[in-house]
């Protein structure tokens, strides 16, 4: 099993950490705890499984692409 | 339908003109509504030199097309332009287009105003002040008023 | 803030682009909003060849900036241009446009949307259109649906 | 006293009216009377006193200008 994790902007650099690839998760909070070793997950920290928005407790498969990043600030 | 990210700064009034002209919905729009940001000159507030803006670039292209089907199955529109920038914007630079042209009034602006609050809380962009003190995130998107 | 009425074919993305380099709010924007109407190519309806516009041009100059300063008692609009054609209007010509400024998005959105319901509503312009079995005047304006 | 009156678009058309200049009127509807010779007023007739939209009984004055026409269609 492989799954792709990305953090973007504040979030990414507050935890400074980079594109890795795990092994194995059920969920997308397993993901953040392996990935960060149990960080605790900011209130409004938003979750994307393959491009779309997802939960913390959404399931994830092999060869998923799971991103955490914080509220969006586009337009 | 198009949407673009771009990493160069861009003149909307051109590339709205050019979309039009090269457009396959030829003449059949009798509505055309757009809405421009733009990267304010803080002559109120010099701390802010520049901007940057960082995205997630193959969830920002998904979903900048994704509001655009969603924006097709709510109102009748003709065609759809999205352009948006990333990477560093300097004060007076515009920041993203959105036009949209139907054959009456109301969709083409209707569909315009929906799709910025959309893109504003949905397509993953963020934005970093560089700032005389150094740099800083914007931690959230204002309400627009 | 400013009004015309036009005899001949106007770019209205140039004189957009022209309005806002001239412009003496400089920099100060970060939202534009402009709706443009356009005159369709009736494919599926040839009988329609050009419109003709009449208007009252004392009143209309009046109501266009009589319109522009209603605007700017509702939102906080840095500017706003109209351009509204009269005279004869071919196919694919532009009609009219409405552009506003504003520092926020909310305001020049909601004040273009408005502008364009009252234009249509209060402003003393008449159509009347040219059909290959002679002319007829459009009785009244649509919804805009 | 003297009152410029206007008709304009299809109602000018229709009641075959050129703008032009009467002497005396109390109310808009009076300068509609004189000038039409009584035609009957359309329900969607408008009535405008100085640029400005007025009724059938807004009262005129001298230097007035008046001028009446259907629902209007422009944008």
């Amino acid at each position: 099993m492989s799954i792709q994790v990305k953090f973007f902007a504040s979030l990414k650099e507050r935890l400074n950490l980079d594109d890795h690839t795990i092994d194995n998760a059920a969920t997308a909070g397993e993901v953040w705890d392996i990935t960060t070793d149990h960080a605790d997950r900011p209130d409004n920290v938003l979750v994307a499984i393959n491009l779309e928005y997802a939960q913390f407790d959404s399931a994830v498969q092999d060869g998923d692409e799971v991103a955490f990043f914080p509220p969006v600030t586009g337009g | 339908m198009a949407s673009y990210i771009l990493e160069q700064p861009f003149n909307p009034w051109l590339a709205i003109s050019d979309h039009q002209q090269s457009a396959t919905f030829a003449q059949q729009f009798g509505a055309t509504a757009t809405f421009i940001g733009t990267m304010r000159d803080f002559n109120d507030n010099a701390d802010v030199t520049a901007m940057t803006l960082e995205h997630y670039p193959a969830m920002t292209q998904h979903y900048l097309d994704k509001l655009i089907d969603e924006a097709k199955t709510q109102w009748d529109l003709l065609d759809v332009l999205i352009m948006h920038r990333v990477g560093e914007i300097k004060p007076t630079e515009p920041i993203m287009l959105i036009a949209c042209w139907s054959a009456h009034r109301r969709a083409s602006l209707d569909a315009c105003s929906w799709l910025i609050e959309e893109l504003k809380h949905r397509a993953p962009f963020w934005k970093k002040e560089s700032r005389t003190d150094g740099e800083r995130w914007v931690e959230k998107n204002t309400d627009g008023l």
